[in-house]
C-alpha cells in the first residue's frame, strides 16, 4: 500500500479511527504483543487555545505507566550516595576512603579533589560539586560511593572518615552583617549581592505624608517538597560521551553546568529530562549529575542517584528567609506618597539563585500601586545554612506579605475599607512601575473587583 | 470561642526572567499527514507544558490538539530552551512554538496557495484545513497539502524559530528600566475561623481571582490556583525548617515538617480574569508562580479581622496567634509604630 | 534496609521461645508503622525480626468475663470500627481514628503503639482513663500490669526482652463511662500529638457531683500520665464549667511538658487547660445525652 | 531468603526475596511494577500505597514476608483491557492529576473508599486522602473526580 494512498486527502477522514481503537489498551497486556501506533482522535479540538482539554500524560500518570527517573534501570547499574558532611564549617584536613573502598559490593569512591572544575551556579560559581577544601554547610557532599546496591553504599559512607578542623560559624544573617562576624566565604565579604532602586524622592514623600506607617516583617525558610525525590543517572561511554538522565527542570543549563564541572564540550553531554515529579524551582540546578558522571567514568557503568528525604530538606535548596522593613507615607485620603524598603535575605551557604531573587523581590516589593517616590536597598548574606536559591515566586511572597499586611494596618489606621485603599492605589493601564516602565494589560483592580463580588465583601462592610 | 474573619491581598508578578536574555527555540514539523511533532527543550515538571505547547501549535496550524506531540527536554534532540522557571513556559516557549509553527505554516501555505490559485497571503487554517479567507468553500486537507509540500515539492514543512522577551537593562544606581515583558495580576480574599483560646487557625475559604492573559487551557490554570493556594496555606500556618545553633535541621523530614493535607485545604474558588497580552501567544501570559504569592498576605489579614492581631513574623502558627492574642488583642501590630 | 532475619511466630508462645533463643538481637514486628522507619534510621539494628501477624491468639477483640480484651495484634482500623469499642468505649475508637492516616491505622497494631511507648501516643490517655491493663507474656507465664506502672520513659516499658504484650483489658467499670478524648496537633491530617488527653467521670446525685473522676493527657511528660490532682480536685465537687476550667489549670499544673521545635512548654500548658476542660465539658454532654446509663 | 507467595493484582506470584525486602521493593524490583513510588522511606508521603486485602497500606513501612498469602492490588491493576477504571479516567479528564507522582496512591486509596463508601460526602473523601501529601493540585479537583466517579459508578 503506497503511503499516498494511506494518507490521501479522499480517505483523511476515515484513516484517522476514533482515537479509543488506536490507543494502547487500559491494561498493557503481558509483553509480547503488537504496539499499534496512537493517531489523534477525529473528533473536533479546534480552536485549540481556551479548550479545557485532558492533559497529553495524564492517561498515563493514572494507569501508572509513567516513567520517573527511579522507575528506570540499565543492566549492570550501580547505585550511588553522597556522604553529607554534617558540621556547618570546617576545613577537610583529611579524606579516607580506603576502609569503604575494600567494603564488599563497593566499586568506586569519589572525593572532590577528583572533579575537573569544581565549582558552579548561575552567577556567582561559588558552589562546589563535592566540598574539598572547606565545608560551608552541613549539607554539603564530601564524598560518594557507587555500589551495587543502594544499602551498600550507604553503609560505605560511614566507613568514610573525614578529619576536619571546625571553624567558626554564622547562622542569622542580621548576625553576619557584623563587622566581627565570622566569613562563610573569605576573603570575600558576608554580604554578596545588592540591589537599590530609586524613583522619586521619598523624603519629600515623607515630609507631604498625613502619616507614616513603619514594620518589620520576617518570612522564614520553606522547602519545596516535591514528592518525587532528586534522582538521575549517567552513563559515560567509550566514546567518552556522557548521557545523563536526570529529574532537571533546565535541561539546557544542567547540559552547560556539567561541560564546566567536567570539563567536556557540549557536544559530548546529553542531558535527558524525565516527566519530572514536581519542581517548584527545587530542581533547577545540577546537585548529584557530575558525581554520578564521575562515577560511571570510574566503573564504566551506569550510576544512578536517588536523593533521601532527608537529603531532600539538608542538600538542596530552599525559599530565601527574608527580613523586611517598611516605611510608607500616606495623605489623609490613603494614597500612598512614599514607600522606603530594606530587604536583607538569607542566602545560606551559596548565592545559587539570590541574583534573581533580589531582582525580583527590588522590584516587586512596592506592590502593584502607583507610588511616585520609591526607594528600595536589598542585600544577600551569606550564613552556614541550608541553600537559599530558585522557590515558586522567587521573592515575590515574601515582599507580598510585608506590602499587604502594612496596607491593612493603613486601611484600619484611616477607617478604609481594605478593599478601597487598595483600588485608591492599584495600577492602571498605563501606570508606571517603580522601574519606570509603562505597564499595559493591567488588570490589577479588576481582579480586585471580581474576587470582592465573588466573595460577597460588600455584603458586610468592616 | 472561634472567631471568623475575611482578608483581601492583592499582587503583580512578572512572566520571565529579570532582564538577562531568556530565550526559548522550537521546531514544528507537519508531518505528511497533516499531524504535527513539535520539539522542545523545555522538561515537563507537572505544570501541563506539554498540553499547553500542543494547544498553541495547534491552534496556529489550525489543526486539533491530539493531532500534535510534543517531544521535550533531550538536549540531542530539542532547541535549547532556559528551562521551566519563572512562569515562563506558555509565554516565551509558547511564543517560540506558536512563531515556528507559523512558519512551518508558511511552507505549507505557498504549496496551497498554487493549488488553490490565490496568494499565501489570502489563505488561513482552520479545522484541518487550509482556506480561502472569506470563502471556505474554497480549501484543501492540511495532510494533502503537507504531503505534497514534502512527497512532491521536495519541501518538508518544518519551521524553526525562537523568541526572547524584550527588556531594557536596568541602571545599576536607580534599577530604572524594563527588566520584564509583561505582568500579570491578581486577588485572593480568605475567610478564616480562629480558636481564640488555642490559636488555631482554619482556612475555610480562598477566592482567588487570577489574570493569566488569554487562558490557553483553564482547567490547567484552576490547578495551578489550587495548588499555589496549597502551598501559599502552608507558608502561612504550617512550614518551616528550624535550626538548633550549630546549623542542623531539626525537622528534616515528612513527618515533622508540616505540609498541608487534603483535611487542612480550604474550599477555592477560581475566578479567571478576563485578560489579552498582545505579546503574548494568542494573548496569554502566565500564572505558575503568582498563584501562591498573596495567600499568606490574605490568611494572615483575615486572622487580624477575626482576633485582632497583627502577626508580622511567618509562619503564623497556633502558638504564635494565641502568645499574640494573650498579649494585646488590641495594638494594631506589634512592630508598627506611627509617626 | 539493612539485611535481617524474619521469622513468623506461630502464635504468642512459639513469638516468646525465639525471642528466648535470639536474646538481644530479636525483635518484635507487630504492624511495623514505627519499627521500620527505627530499623531504617539506624536507631534500632536488629538481626532478628519476630513477625507476629500470623499469631491468631494476638487478634482476640471480645468480652470475656467482663473485661473488653483486645489483642496486642488488633490494629486501629480494627478498633475504630468495632461495635463492641465504639459501644463500650467510644472514646478509645475516637483516639484510634486520630492515629495518623488510614494507610498506618490499617498497619498499626495496640500492641506496637504501647511496646513503642512514646509520651504522645493517642491510645494512652484513652486507656489509661479507662484502667486498662495490660496482659504481659513471657517464659515464666502470665502477668498482669496496670497500664499506670508500664510505662517508665519515653520508648521504655517495664516488659523484659523476652516478654511481649498479649492483650489489653479494660474493666466493666470503664462501659459507657462518660468520656471524651481530643488531641491536638500541628495539622488536620497525619498529625502527631502536640497534647491530648482523655476526661470521664460518673455523673452522681440529683444535682451531679464528679464520681471517678479520671483525666489522662499525653505528650505532657516523659510518659502518658494521669492527672491525680485533677482528679482529687474535681471528684464530689458539683459539676459546673467553672470547675471544669479549673481542673484544667491544675491539670496543666501537674503535667512536665518541655520546649521543642514543634512548640514551647508554655503553649503545651495552655494547650493543657484548654483540651482537659473541654474533654470534660464533653464528656459531661455525652452523659446528659445518654442518661439512663448505670452510675458506678 | 524468603519465598513469598502472594496474589498481586489477581495473578499467584511467587517470589524467593531477601527477609529485609518490602512490599514495595518486591513490587518495583522484583515483579517490574513501578507505579508505587518511593518518595520518602517513612509512611509520610503515601506515594508508595497499595492495598493489602482491599486495605490501603504504606508499602514502604510493609515487609514483604507480611503480604505472603495476601492479595495486593497496585494501580497497575485498576484498568481493564479496554477501558480505565472509572477513578482513571476521572482523575484523567478533570485535571486532577499534574505532576502524577502522587497519583497512583491517591486512585487507590479513593477506590478502597468507594468500595466500601459508594456515595461519599466530601468531608468523607478528603479524610480518605489525607494519608497522601500532593504539592502540585492543593487537593481540589482529586476531591471532584472521586465524587464525579462515585456519581458515575452510582446504580
Amino acid at each position: 500500500m503506497n503511503t499516498r494512498e494511506r494518507h490521501g486527502a479522499s480517505v483523511f477522514g476515515n484513516v484517522l479511527e476514533a482515537d479509543a481503537d488506536m490507543r494502547l489498551p487500559a491494561l498493557v497486556p503481558p509483553p509480547a504483543f503488537p504496539i499499534e501506533t496512537l493517531v489523534p482522535d477525529v473528533l473536533k479540538q479546534t480552536p485549540a487555545v481556551g479548550q479545557r482539554v485532558p492533559r497529553s500524560d495524564t492517561r498515563l500518570h493514572a494507569l501508572g505507566q509513567t516513567r520517573y527517573i527511579e522507575d528506570l534501570t540499565f543492566p549492570h547499574m550501580l547505585h550511588a550516595r553522597i556522604k553529607r558532611a554534617g558540621i556547618a564549617a570546617a576545613r577537610i584536613k583529611r579524606i579516607d576512603t580506603r576502609e569503604a573502598e575494600r567494603m564488599p559490593g563497593v566499586v568506586a569512591v569519589l572525593t572532590g579533589g577528583e572533579i575537573p572544575v569544581n565549582s558552579f551556579g548561575p552567577s556567582l560559581q561559588d558552589q562546589p560539586v563535592l566540598a574539598h577544601e572547606r565545608v560551608f554547610h552541613r549539607g554539603d557532599g564530601v564524598a560518594a560511593v557507587a555500589a551495587i546496591s543502594e544499602q551498600i553504599a550507604a553503609d560505605a559512607l560511614k566507613r568514610i572518615q573525614v578529619e576536619y578542623e571546625p571553624l567558626p560559624a554564622v547562622f542569622d544573617p542580621l548576625d553576619a552583617l557584623a563587622p566581627d562576624a565570622p566569613l562563610v566565604h573569605p576573603p570575600h565579604g558576608n554580604v554578596y549581592a545588592s540591589r537599590t532602586l530609586r524613583k522619586g524622592d521619598v523624603e519629600r514623600g515623607f515630609a507631604a505624608a498625613y502619616r507614616i506607617f513603619e514594620a518589620r516583617y520576617r518570612t522564614q525558610m520553606v522547602e519545596h517538597v516535591s514528592i518525587e525525590p532528586h534522582a538521575a543517572i549517567a552513563e559515560w561511554d567509550a566514546n567518552g560521551r556522557l548521557t545523563i538522565w536526570s529529574t532537571l527542570g533546565r535541561i539546557t543549563l544542567g547540559r552547560a553546568d556539567l561541560s564546566r564541572t567536567l570539563n567536556l564540550p557540549l557536544n559530548r553531554i546529553r542531558v535527558i529530562g524525565s516527566v519530572v515529579g514536581g519542581n517548584f524551582g527545587g530542581k533547577n540546578e545540577i546537585t548529584q549529575e557530575p558525581v554520578l558522571a564521575l562515577l560511571s567514568k570510574k566503573t564504566g557503568r551506569p550510576v544512578k542517584g536517588v536523593f533521601t528525604r532527608t537529603e531532600e530538606f539538608t542538600a538542596t535548596t530552599v525559599r530565601h528567609p527574608f527580613i523586611m522593613d517598611y516605611k510608607t507615607g500616606v495623605s489623609r485620603e490613603g494614597r500612598i506618597l512614599a514607600r522606603e524598603v530594606r530587604l536583607t535575605l538569607d542566602g545560606g551557604a551559596y548565592c545559587s539563585w539570590t541574583e534573581t531573587t533580589l531582582g525580583k523581590a527590588c522590584i516587586l516589593s512596592a506592590g502593584p500601586y502607583k507610588i511616585d517616590n520609591v526607594h528600595v536597598e536589598a542585600r544577600a548574606v551569606y550564613t552556614n545554612k541550608t541553600v537559599s536559591g530558585a522557590m515558586r515566586g522567587f521573592g515575590a511572597p515574601q515582599v507580598c506579605f510585608a506590602y499587604e499586611s502594612q496596607m491593612d494596618d493603613m486601611a484600619r489606621a484611616l477607617r478604609m475599607d481594605p478593599l478601597e485603599i487598595r483600588l485608591l492605589n492599584a495600577f492602571d493601564e498605563g501606570s508606571a512601575s517603580p522601574t519606570g516602565q509603562v505597564l499595559q494589560s493591567v488588570v490589577v483592580k479588576e481582579t480586585l473587583r471580581a474576587a470582592a463580588e465573588r466573595f460577597g465583601w460588600n455584603e458586610r462592610s468592616t | 470561642m472561634k472567631r471568623r474573619g475575611r482578608g483581601i491581598a492583592c499582587m503583580w508578578y512578572p512572566i520571565g526572567f529579570t532582564v538577562a536574555a531568556n530565550a526559548s527555540a522550537a521546531t514544528v514539523k507537519v508531518n505528511e499527514d497533516g499531524t504535527a511533532t513539535v520539539l522542545t527543550g523545555t522538561v515537563e515538571t507537572g505544570q501541563g507544558a506539554l498540553t499547553v505547547l500542543g494547544q498553541i501549535a495547534a491552534e496556529e496550524l489550525g489543526i486539533a490538539t491530539d493531532d500534535v506531540h510534543i517531544v521535550s527536554g533531550d538536549t540531542d534532540a530539542t532547541p535549547m530552551d532556559t528551562g521551566a522557571i519563572a512562569s515562563r513556559t506558555t509565554y516565551v516557549t509558547g511564543n517560540a512554538v506558536r512563531l515556528a509553527a507559523a512558519n512551518a505554516k508558511a511552507v505549507l501555505f505557498e504549496v496551497a496557495g498554487k493549488k488553490l490559485g490565490v496568494s499565501p497571503t489570502e489563505l488561513e487554517a482552520r479545522d484541518r484545513k487550509i482556506q480561502v479567507k472569506g470563502y471556505p468553500q474554497r480549501s484543501v486537507a492540511i495532510g494533502e497539502v503537507a504531503y505534497e509540500a514534502q512527497v512532491v515539492a521536495g519541501r518538508p514543512a518544518i519551521g524553526s524559530a525562537s523568541w526572547n522577551p524584550p527588556t531594557v537593562p536596568l541602571d545599576p544606581e536607580t534599577s530604572q528600566g524594563k527588566p520584564f515583558s509583561t505582568y500579570v495580576y491578581a486577588t485572593q480574599i480568605a475567610e478564616v475561623d480562629v480558636d481564640d483560646e488555642t490559636g488555631e487557625v482554619e482556612v475555610l475559604r480562598v477566592i482567588a481571582a487570577h489574570d493569566c492573559g488569554t487562558p490557553v487551557n483553564p482547567m490547567l490554570v484552576e490547578g495551578q490556583v489550587e495548588g499555589g493556594i496549597a502551598m501559599g496555606v502552608g507558608f502561612a500556618l504550617q512550614e518551616e525548617i528550624v535550626f538548633d545553633g550549630a546549623g542542623r535541621q531539626l525537622n528534616a523530614s515528612l513527618t515533622n515538617y508540616i505540609v498541608p493535607t487534603s483535611l487542612d485545604m480550604p474550599d477555592i474558588e477560581v475566578d479567571i480574569v478576563e485578560s489579552y497580552d498582545p505579546t503574548g501567544p494568542f494573548g496569554a501570559k502566565g500564572v505558575g508562580e503568582p498563584t501562591s504569592v498573596p495567600t499568606a498576605a490574605a490568611i494572615l489579614n483575615a486572622i487580624y479581622d477575626a482576633v485582632g492581631v497583627r502577626l508580622t513574623t511567618l509562619p503564623a502558627t497556633a502558638e504564635r496567634v494565641l502568645m499574640a492574642i494573650k498579649q494585646n488583642g488590641s495594638r494594631i501590630a506589634s512592630g508598627t509604630s506611627v509617626l | 534496609m539493612k539485611p535481617f532475619e524474619c521469622i513468623t511466630a506461630r502464635d504468642a508462645g512459639h513469638a516468646i521461645e525465639l525471642l528466648v533463643r535470639y536474646g538481644a538481637d530479636a525483635r518484635l514486628l507487630a504492624g511495623g508503622t514505627d519499627l521500620l522507619v527505627d530499623i531504617r534510621n539506624g536507631s534500632r539494628e536488629p538481626r532478628v525480626l519476630v513477625d507476629l501477624s500470623r499469631a491468631p491468639d494476638l487478634k482476640r477483640l471480645e468480652l470475656a468475663d467482663d473485661l473488653l480484651v483486645i489483642g496486642a495484634m488488633v490494629t486501629h482500623t480494627e478498633i475504630m470500627g468495632s461495635r463492641l469499642v465504639r459501644e463500650l468505649c467510644p472514646a478509645l475508637a475516637v483516639a484510634a481514628h486520630s492515629i495518623g492516616a488510614i494507610q498506618t491505622r490499617n498497619l498499626g497494631t495496640i500492641g506496637g503503639n504501647l511496646a513503642n511507648a512514646v509520651p504522645s501516643m493517642d491510645l494512652g490517655p484513652a486507656l489509661l482513663a479507662l484502667d486498662a491493663q495490660l496482659t504481659i507474656a513471657g517464659p515464666m507465664g502470665l502477668r498482669r500490669e496496670p497500664l499506670t506502672t508500664v510505662f517508665t520513659a519515653p520508648r521504655t516499658t517495664t516488659l523484659s526482652a523476652t516478654e511481649l504484650i498479649l492483650d489489653v483489658t479494660i474493666p466493666a467499670e470503664g462501659f459507657h463511662k462518660p468520656m471524651a478524648f481530643l488531641k491536638f496537633g500541628l495539622r488536620k491530617g497525619q498529625a502527631l500529638a502536640l497534647v491530648n488527653v482523655a476526661a470521664g467521670f460518673w455523673p452522681h446525685g440529683s444535682e451531679p457531683v464528679f464520681r471517678a473522676t479520671r483525666i489522662a493527657l499525653g505528650a505532657v511528660a516523659p510518659t502518658v500520665i494521669r492527672s491525680a490532682e485533677a482528679e482529687r480536685f474535681l471528684d464530689q465537687r458539683v459539676i459546673d464549667p467553672e470547675s471544669m476550667t479549673a481542673a484544667g489549670e491544675i491539670a496543666a499544673g501537674e503535667a512536665t511538658p518541655i520546649s521543642d521545635f514543634r512548640a514551647s512548654a508554655d503553649y503545651r500548658r495552655e494547650l493543657i487547660a484548654v483540651l482537659t476542660s473541654r474533654a470534660l465539658e464533653s464528656a459531661w454532654r455525652r452523659a446528659r445525652a445518654e442518661p439512663a446509663r448505670k452510675s458506678a | 531468603m524468603i519465598d513469598v507467595a502472594l496474589v498481586v493484582n489477581g495473578a499467584e506470584r511467587s517470589v524467593s526475596v531477601a527477609s529485609e525486602t518490602t512490599l514495595l521493593e518486591l513490587l518495583r524490583d522484583h515483579l517490574q511494577l513501578t507505579g508505587a513510588k518511593r518518595g520518602c522511606d517513612a509512611g509520610d508521603c503515601g506515594a508508595c500505597t497499595v492495598l493489602v486485602d482491599g486495605k490501603p497500606v504504606n508499602a514502604c513501612l510493609m515487609l514483604a514476608v507480611q503480604a505472603r498469602g495476601r492479595s495486593v492490588v497496585s494501580v497497575e491493576g485498576l484498568a481493564t483491557q479496554t477501558a480505565l477504571h472509572p477513578l482513571q479516567q476521572a482523575f484523567h479528564e478533570r485535571g486532577a492529576l499534574q505532576c502524577g507522582f502522587c497519583g497512583p496512591g491517591m486512585i487507590l486509596s479513593a477506590k478502597a473508599l468507594l468500595d466500601e463508601n459508594p456515595q461519599p460526602s466530601t468531608a468523607e473523601i478528603r479524610e480518605a486522602l489525607a494519608g497522601h501529601l500532593c504539592r502540585c493540585t492543593g487537593y481540589a479537583k482529586m476531591i471532584e473526580a472521586v465524587r464525579h466517579a462515585a456519581e458515575a459508578s452510582k446504580p
